[in-house]
């Protein structure tokens, strides 16, 4: 386990130090947020003044150097366009993208973790069929497609659900959310969705195919020879063999859906960490994007490993081999 | 009653200080207020100060307003002037300062009870609009200690700890003498504001106004057409038709914003093909064929839907400093002879840089732009880029050709012409964001003198000439001001201003 | 009695799983990480002479297959040496490595995983012998076909794909495969043991009449005492890695010396024509990563006593050429 | 006295892509209480498909079409699915050839050990792991309590597979069918297994069927022997008699051919030829291309009929029956002495 | 039949137990048995052709900007030019671009990026997953580490941050592409290279002192063809996903030279306002190109995995 543990913090080290130097050096090389921040009637002079209040005139080593050293003190640097610590702008944001992928991602396996069951079960049935015909095209059709389809079809023409914003929001310890709220749920419906449509397709055929796998095995037979119902088959021998794969691409998927919230609340103007990347890639906001990415990693790295513990709850195989190392 | 409105950027931060920003600006105009105020004209009108007058070339004299009371309580008076000079160049990590403000101020100091003497280092024609831009603060709220004196620099005696940006949060700190007070703000949600009962001017029409940032154009719409919200800013002009057709109210201003082309005019440009190495934008004739080159009607209808106007100027007429010259007309057959004349009969291959995401469809406009290029013969590459990397590029000379904005906040010509087309100079920090380098030393010189000008009058018919000397010279080409939009609900009415300005305060109920 | 054309010389082979940088950390904080070894073989002697069938028996795990590929020079020994006509395997460079690697090849156990799927037959029998230059580009085929007929194989089949074979056309086809890089030693391992009776038995004749066609020697890998006693010259019994007797095949079946030897005949199933009462010996086999100490059968072994639990009892001639490692031997 | 299961022409077909394979096409033989069947023939030969069409268990795109299989006189082909159910795993057990696979490798030993009594009777979860526990004694599982608590991974094959008889054994069935259950073992380990099962079908009655390919294995197990050539079966009669008597050449070939020490230095007798797929099967006699004894007669299929007292064949020309071709046949029980005289020596060694 | 060959069993025997084809045409019998794999493997043929024949078939060369006019700008469907005459049967956008020609030029852009770039990722992630399988060990871990990473982080914040920091641009969307992907192929070739590289015809392959690049290319390659051929499928289809949502960011393609994705974006302005077509048709186009190709790798899913087959 503590090797595990090591192992773990030595990638995400790695991947933060990796991401760190890109992020640095790529937005030094785009060029000079105060390019774009600055009023454009401000003199040569005033440029020159505000680029050395933001340390961008220092050379790229030493900023990074800089930056480095804050890091070891907690401080992941002060935005330039908000002249707040970037963590906490970040952390702001956090809970709604957070929201907002943790309910796409239920929705996507409570829908789709049954219906790959069934097309796996009855693959050849209409049913079945159907269901991997849907699922080819929640696969097909790209994010921010669906999100507009989404938009046109229940806010512009039904005008049954709002097109974008967070709504009304209940702070809970500290953190505002939405989905206790009425107004809030509704705001959270469509993005929530359109985040959610493709990782259901995902887990639809993930499910799919492995119950096919599993159906397969020898053991499944000899569950049949020993007189189990098929309810007890599909329930506890199938479903806790497929969950290994399912739990593990989620997993991944989650880091990705958190990725990917960016299309969506950019299409649903979702407040999120997403939207906030984007406009801090637009603003240069060198802080921002390094705090958000670090974030991320960190993120994905704790979801990995959650993943990797609930695999070994699943999986008695793993379970040995960790025991062993 | 309550007033939504839906902004297409949010507030960087609630310190009205700390950055030079429209969406900034105008927000905060609901809490706080200056010296002065521009009108929906960007006329100078009296705000905290009844009146001003210039005592000498470097000295005005501001007369303070009597019986303003902060929304913490404290009464207005020139402490609380003196304080909020004081503390502009004290603003840590400002990405765009205010000392552009405040840097010719060499002395604040009380007049009597009810006046402020400001001092300059020269002449500056301007400071009574330069101090609509400095909204005030509360000294007691920030903390000052009970005389602050002005020493320039950021060398003030008595300041006491000076909140930073992030203490802007607090509805404690952030104390104006507005008609709203600051009540909460969410970033990336919403900000609401309460009214101030005992504001000293007139009571605005809401109780309580929201302002949710609403950054993409569809959802912003759709929050207006579901009624999420009453108001919305800048919808996209292709969706007016819809919108006034769903019974909304769509008001329009001319802003004080030009979209203009400016062409490297600073020796040979490599990167323009089939001229051998020359620079053929050197021509004068060539920047003249490309100004008759661009159909801006065709533009303005087809690409802005209208709610734009062709330009002759680098401000719209009437503002100060305009000289009514006419719109180039559009004459590709002219366009064409010109370029034969200047020895370009097979044009030559040109890239035209552009953001694209900082003005109204601004690569729609490069793109109308390379098509009617293209038709005279010079061949035109658009190259679109998210503002951040064009005005990296821009302002690294990158481009050949670039299509940009300018908006005079002073709302006078001097501030297009020096910032513009004023020979690019460090030391005298004229010209900065003259990316093509365009020199034209006799302007300069007149310009120069202008800015020194007390006299408004005189000083006006300076501007007219220098103007005519560049637009002659077809120094820069304008485009079109734009247009600015609002939508709003039935049953409110908003002057559209030109400095394109949402301010809620503003917003009425019809009677 | 010719000479020894392959001589196996305390040979050892230790697969190690090494710690990586996490792991050693974590040993430094505190954690209970340690290496993992596996003695698939254990210091095992072994001398085949030309010409000969060696036979090498044992249970599953036990490292056979293990120093049938250090044999045939698919993993180098971590310890001992291997030599091949006198010369050590491992010290040989360029040209002669090559030459040594060719004249020793391997038949494997599942004809089908053997054999690539994608490949032609004939590019499965003619690659090597044209990468080495054995066959020039003109003679190719022919050479390819003299090699399919040598193993009673149709040359006219020579352009079809493995699956298209059954099985016992595939242990033929890989028999000319190694065949075709004219080897003089060939390390069979279990490669009869996919393949049916009828077919095997077919395949174990096609081993002898090349024998003697082509003067080759063989190690032949088997845990089936039937096969291997057929076949056979001389067998060696192995258990857990370490070799535990050897000696003339007659001998070994009518005089089996190790307990494990006498237990595992005892278990051969034969043909019986009475109904057989099954009696067998206890407990399983060990790990090899967890060894038992001292001698390695002593916790399954019914004449096991105290020395047996700590002292590792040495390969000796109990007889002429005839070996085993047993405490018991000491005894009388 | 009924048998305890009659099969009768059984047969199923598979409904694959390529054609119709007959992996099992006329299958016939009947089994007393207590009595162990082998089953034996070559790869593909249609052993695990009869077994498992007796339980019903043939997958897609597989299906009995014709035959019946009685068993304790119910007809489980007509009975279908929901008489199946009752039987599977309380009446009829079966023993899977790969211990490695049939259980399930996330699941603990005691669920799959407890839902198995549960599936069939009402019980309190308690009672259920008591029987379990027995269970596992009775197949020499030492320490049953710490077993139940563990993952089969845990396992070596045999503990698997001896776990696996258990699951059988835990309703005593009435039969027990033995798909290959010793083929992935050691032969240490298979002697073992060999062994419990044995002392079990004798304490508990049991019928069994063992199916494999080594005939061997069989010849001092089972009474009675049933030889399957390419999905049907070829001979059957009471083990001594067939291994000392091979009547059908496919049979004695198979004997024939099994490598031993008095075989040394000598060439094996060998089958020629090679497996038929079973989606072309030759005309007739489907061992004919392969037999040395084949004729024109052959190219009709031959019965399954009674050559000899209790002994059914399906051959025009069985061995016994032609008497210069008997000079060849090797004497089997010689063999057989030569190996318990081994037997006997190693014994008296220690 | 002689008691000869009985005996001898060295004759030949007649008969192959199976029909005499390659694995490829055993494959491909199998793919065209369902109908709408082949519908879907039609459809992306036709889809093939038209874009590569854009320039022959597209009635206007939408990234001429000369030929572009725009008074024809956001024309509906069926309109007809004022400039030429002719007629819009897509309807344009604002800047007078014929959507027809628009879509089938974009479609030439998304196929070759997403072409081009896989491409270069499967080179890469080939020979790195290969190389790591047979090698094992310390190349192995190095390789797979560095997989991890960049697997372990999403797909899009790296595409979207490399594009970020290099501008607009076909081959900078190309480039990121690659580095976006080449994991995938890496990490799936690996895992059935190394299940391979177990087999013992890869042994024998050695025992024959064969050379590594040999075996690994000749002899590992082929085997590990049909998962990869699997993913990159559907590795396509995401491509084209993918590049068309970089566009949409606004950090893909050039805007005069627009893709699919960017066709959509620009249409996303129009939403609203009733002009559909301006994203719809594209969108339709991008929906149905990855449909189809979706379509063909989940037939080659099954194909390939032998489990399944029947
Ligand atoms: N590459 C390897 N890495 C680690 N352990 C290995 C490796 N190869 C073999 N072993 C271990 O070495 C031991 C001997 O293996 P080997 O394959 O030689 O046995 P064997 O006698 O051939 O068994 P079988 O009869 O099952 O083929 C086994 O315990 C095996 O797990
Ligand atoms: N699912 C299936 N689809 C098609 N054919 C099948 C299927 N299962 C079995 N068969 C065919 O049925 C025949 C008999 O198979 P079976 O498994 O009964 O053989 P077996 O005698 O048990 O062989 P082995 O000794 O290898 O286990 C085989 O030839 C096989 O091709
Ligand atoms: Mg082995
Ligand atoms: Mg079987």
């Amino acid at each position: 386990m503590t090797v595990y543990l090591l192992r773990r913090l030595g990638q995400s080290l790695i991947a933060l130090a990796a991401m760190a130097i890109m992020v640095f050096v790529g937005v030094f090389a785009i060029g000079n947020p105060v390019d774009i921040l600055i009023n454009p009637e401000a003199s040569q002079a005033e440029i020159a003044a505000t680029t050395a209040r933001l340390g961008l005139d220092k050379p790229l080593w030493e900023q990074f150097a800089r930056f480095v050293g804050n890091l070891f003190q907690g401080d992941l640097g002060t935005s330039f366009v908000y002249g707040r610590p970037a963590a906490e702008i970040i952390l702001e944001r956090l809970p709604a993208t957070m929201e907002l992928a943790v309910t796409a991602l239920l929705i996507s396996v409570l829908i789709g973790v049954p219906l790959g069951v069934y097309a796996g079960l009855k693959p050849d049935s209409i049913g079945g069929r159907s269901v991997m015909a849907g699922s080819i095209f929640g696969f097909s059709l790209p994010n921010f497609w669906q999100g507009m389809l989404l938009i046109l079809v229940f806010s512009v023409l039904l005008g049954w659900l709002p097109a974008g914003g967070r709504g009304e929001t209940v702070t809970v310890l500290g953190v505002r959310l939405s989905f206790l709220t009425w107004d809030g749920l509704q705001h959270m419906l469509l993005p929530a969705l359109n985040l959610a449509l493709f990782k259901m397709s995902l887990v639809i055929r993930l499910t799919r195919a492995n119950t096919r796998e599993v159906c397969l095995q020898e053991y499944i037979k000899f569950a049949r020879a020993k007189g189990l119902s098929s309810r007890r088959i599909v329930l506890v021998h199938i479903l806790k063999n497929i969950m290994i794969p399912v739990v593990t691409i989620l997993g991944l998927e989650l880091g990705s859906m958190i990725a990917f919230a960016i299309v969506t609340e950019t299409v649903f103007a979702w407040p999120g960490m997403g939207k906030l990347l984007i406009d801090s890639i637009n603003l240069l906001d060198r802080p921002v994007i390094v705090a958000y990415l670090m974030l991320t990693v960190v993120i994905i790295v704790s979801i990995n490993l959650v993943v990797d513990l609930l695999y070994s709850a699943l999986d008695p195989r793993i379970r040995l081999s960790q025991v062993k190392s | 009653a309550d007033l939504v409105v839906g902004l297409k950027s949010e507030a960087t931060s609630m310190d009205p200080q700390f950055h030079q920003l429209s969406t900034n600006t105008q927000v905060l105009l609901n809490i706080f207020e200056g010296l002065t105020n521009q009108d929906a004209l960007q006329k100078v009108t009296p705000a905290l100060a009844t009146e001003w007058e210039a005592v000498d070339d470097t000295t005005w004299r501001f007369t303070l307003r009597d019986g303003v009371k902060f929304q913490n309580g404290s009464t207005f008076s020139a402490r609380d002037v003196i304080y909020t000079y004081c503390r502009v160049p004290l603003v840590e990590n400002s990405p765009s300062s205010f000392t552009i403000y405040t840097a010719t101020i060499t002395d604040v100091k009380p007049d009597g009870d009810n006046a402020v003497l400001i001092s300059t280092d020269g002449p500056n024609p301007l400071l009574p609009t330069d101090v609509a831009n400095l909204p005030l603060l509360s000294a007691d709220a920030a903390g000052a200690e009970d005389t602050v004196t002005y020493k320039p620099g950021g060398e003030c005696e008595g300041m006491g700890t000076v909140p930073q940006s992030a203490d802007f949060n607090s509805p404690e700190i952030t104390v104006g003498t507005g008609p709203y007070r600051l009540e909460s703000f969410v970033r990336g949600s919403q900000m609401v504001l309460t009214r101030y009962d005992d504001y000293w001017g007139e009571q605005p029409d809401w109780d309580k106004v929201t302002l949710r940032p609403l950054t993409s154009d569809g959802p912003r719409v759709a929050a207006l057409l579901s009624g999420d919200v009453d108001m919305i800013e800048s919808p996209p002009i292709q969706d007016l038709p819809r919108i006034e057709q769903a019974g909304y109210s769509v008001v329009d201003a001319l802003s004080n914003r030009i979209i203009y082309l400016a062409m490297d005019q600073d020796g040979e440009a490599p990167s323009i093909g089939g001229t051998d190495g020359k620079n053929p934008l050197l021509d004068k004739k060539v920047r003249e064929a490309i100004s008759l080159a661009i159909n801006r009607d065709a533009i303005v209808e087809r690409i802005m839907g209208g709610y734009a106007q062709a330009a002759g100027e680098l401000l719209p007429p009437p503002m100060f400093g305009t000289n009514g010259r006419a719109v180039d007309a559009y004459d590709p057959e002219k366009a064409k002879q010109l370029l034969t004349e200047a020895g370009y009969p097979d044009g030559f291959e040109i890239t035209l840089g552009t953001p694209n995401d900082r003005y109204i469809n601004d690569a729609q406009v490069a793109q109308a732009v390379a098509q009617m290029l293209a038709r005279i013969g010079i061949r035109t590459n658009v190259d679109a880029q998210t503002a951040s990397q064009f005005f990296s590029r821009r302002n690294a000379l990158d481009f050949p050709i670039y299509l940009a904005g300018w908006s005079a906040s002073s709302g006078e010509m001097s501030s297009p012409l020096k910032s513009l087309v004023a020979t690019y100079n460090k030391e005298a920090g004229t010209g900065p964001t003259n990316a093509g380098r365009y020199s034209n030393p006799a302007m300069d010189e007149l310009l120069k003198t202008a800015m020194t000008t007390i006299d408004d009058a005189e000083r006006e018919k300076m501007l007219q000439e220098a103007e005519q000397m560049v637009l002659d010279d077809f120094g820069i080409i304008p485009l079109h001001y734009e247009q600015t939009v609002w939508a709003l609900k039935e049953g409110l009415t908003y002057e559209p201003r030109v400095d394109q300005y949402t301010i809620a305060s503003q917003v009425h109920a019809a009677e | 009695m010719s000479e020894a054309i392959l001589e196996i010389d305390g040979v050892s082979k230790r697969f190690v799983k090494t710690l990586d940088l996490a792991e050693r950390a974590a040993r430094m904080l505190g954690a209970t990480v340690r290496e993992l070894t596996v003695h698939a073989v254990d210091g095992v002697d072994l001398s085949i002479r030309k010409g000969e069938v060696m036979g090498l028996v044992g249970e599953s795990g036990c490292g056979k297959s293990t120093l049938g590929r250090m044999v045939a020079g698919l993993h180098p020994p971590s310890a001992g040496q291997i030599r091949f006509r006198g010369r050590d395997v491992a010290s040989l460079k360029g040209a002669d490595a090559r030459e040594a690697a060719l004249k020793v090849q391997m038949v494997f156990q599942d004809p089908m995983s053997s054999l690539n799927p994608r490949m032609r037959v004939d590019q499965i029998v003619g690659e090597a012998p044209r990468v080495h230059g054995l066959a020039g580009s003109g003679e190719i085929d022919a050479y390819v076909e003299a090699a399919l007929q040598r193993v009673g194989l149709d040359p006219a089949m020579r352009k079809r794909y493995p699956h298209q074979f059954s099985g016992g056309q595939r242990a033929r086809i890989g028999i000319a495969r190694a065949l075709a890089v004219q080897p003089d030693f060939i390390v069979c391992d279990e490669s009869v043991a996919a393949l049916d009776v009828s077919i095997q038995a077919q395949i174990l004749n096609l081993f002898m009449d090349l024998r003697e066609e082509l003067d080759l020697t063989y190690l032949f890998i088997s845990h089936d005492l039937g096969v291997v006693e057929h076949i056979s010259d001389r067998i060696a019994i192995m258990y857990l890695g370490r070799m535990v007797e050897q000696g003339a095949s007659e001998e070994i079946f009518t005089a089996p010396n190790h307990p494990y030897t006498q237990a595992l005949l005892a278990e051969i199933p034969t043909f019986a024509t009475t109904k057989k009462t099954y009696s067998a010996i206890k407990g399983e086999i060990p790990s090899p990563i967890d060894p038992p100490p001292g001698c390695h059968f002593h916790p399954r072994c019914p004449h096991a006593f105290e020395r047996c639990r700590v002292e590792r009892p040495a390969l000796k001639e109990i007889a002429a050429n005839r070996y085993s490692a047993c405490h018991l031997n000491d005894m009388s | 006295m009924t048998p305890l299961l009659s099969v009768d022409g059984l047969q199923t077909h598979f409904f694959t892509r390529d054609g119709v394979a007959k992996a099992v096409d006329g299958v016939s033989f009947s089994l007393e209480r207590g009595q162990i069947l082998g089953l034996v023939g070559e790869s593909g030969s249609g052993k695990s498909v009869t077994g498992f069409s007796l339980l019903g268990l043939v997958d897609p795109p597989g299906r009995v079409v014709g035959g019946t299989i009685t068993f304790d006189g119910e007809d489980l082909v007509k009975g279908g699915e929901p008489m199946l159910r009752t039987l599977r795993g309380k009446r009829i057990a079966m023993i899977f050839q790969d211990p490695m696979m049939t259980l399930n490798p996330v699941l603990r030993i005691d669920t799959q050990m407890v839902e198995t009594v549960l599936a069939h009777e009402r019980m309190s979860h308690a009672e259920a792991l008591k029987r379990c526990r027995e269970a596992l004694v009775m197949v020499g599982i030492s320490s049953p309590d710490e077993r139940l608590q563990s993952y089969p991974h845990q396992f070596s094959g045999g503990m698997r597979q001896r776990v696996a008889i258990a699951i059988a054994l835990l309703h005593k069935p009435d039969l027990i069918i033995a798909d290959e259950p010793t083929t992935a073992l050691d032969v240490t380990i298979q002697a073992q297994i060999l062994a419990e099962v044995q002392k079990l079908c004798a304490e508990t009655g049991t019928a069994l069927i063992w199916i494999t390919h080594d005939l061997a294995v069989v010849s001092g197990l089972a009474d009675r022997l049933a030889v399957m050539y390419a999905g049907r079966v070829v001979e059957e009669g009471e083990t001594a008699r067939v291994i000392e008597r091979p009547l059908h050449p496919y049979t004695k070939g198979l004997i024939d051919s099994v490598p031993q020490g008095k075989t040394r230095g000598a060439r094996l007798q060998q089958i020629s030829g090679m497996t038929p797929s079973l989606l072309a099967l030759p005309q007739g006699c489907a061992f004919r291309p392969r037999c040395a004894r084949a004729d024109a007669a052959c190219l009709e299929e031959p019965a399954l009929e009674e050559k000899l007292p209790d002994r059914k064949v399906r051959c025009f020309h069985p061995w016994t029956l032609d008497a210069a071709a008997d000079a060849h046949m090797p004497t089997v029980t010689e063999t057989a002495d030569q190996r318990s005289g081994a037997a006997a020596r190693t014994g008296t060694r220690a | 039949m002689s008691d000869d060959a009985f005996v001898s069993g060295l004759a030949p025997a007649a008969t192959s137990p199976v029909a005499v084809d390659s694995p490829l045409k055993r494959i491909a019998r199998a793919f065209f048995e369902d109908r709408l794999a082949v519908a879907g493997l039609v459809l992306f043929l036709a889809i093939l052709l038209l874009a590569v024949f854009a320039p022959l078939i597209a009635p206007q060369n939408p990234y001429d900007l000369a030929q572009l006019d725009i008074m024809d700008g956001g024309q509906p469907p069926g309109a007809a030019s004022f400039a030429t005459g002719g007629t819009y049967y897509l309807g344009t956008d604002e800047q007078g671009r014929d959507m027809l020609s628009a879509i089938l030029y974009g479609l030439r852009i998304s196929l070759v990026v997403a072409t081009v770039s896989l491409a270069f990722a499967i080179a890469i992630g080939v020979t790195a997953g290969i190389a790591a399988a047979y090698f094992g060990g310390r190349i192995d871990a190095l390789i797979m580490r560095v997989v991890d990473l960049q697997l372990s982080f999403p797909a899009i914040l790296i595409a979207l941050i490399l594009l970020a920091l290099w501008g607009r641009g076909v081959d900078k969307v190309i480039i990121a592409l690659v580095i976006v992907q080449w994991a995938y192929y890496a990490r799936t070739v690996r895992s059935s290279a190394i299940v391979e590289a177990r087999k013992d015809y890869v042994e024998a392959a050695r025992c024959l002192a064969l050379s590594h690049g040999r075996i690994m290319f000749h002899h590992l390659l082929p085997n590990c063809l049909p998962p990869l051929i699997v993913v990159a499928t559907v590795q396509i289809a995401q491509a084209i996903a993918l590049e068309a949502t970089l566009s949409f960011l606004g950090v893909g393609v050039p805007i005069t030279e627009p893709s699919l994705g960017l066709l959509i974006a620009n249409g996303y302005d129009y939403l609203l306002s009733g002009r559909y077509w301006v994203s719809l048709f594209p969108g339709i186009a991008l929906v149905v190109t990855t449909l189809a190709i979706n379509i063909v790798g989940d037939r080659l899913r099954d194909v390939f995995n032998p489990r399944l087959q029947k």
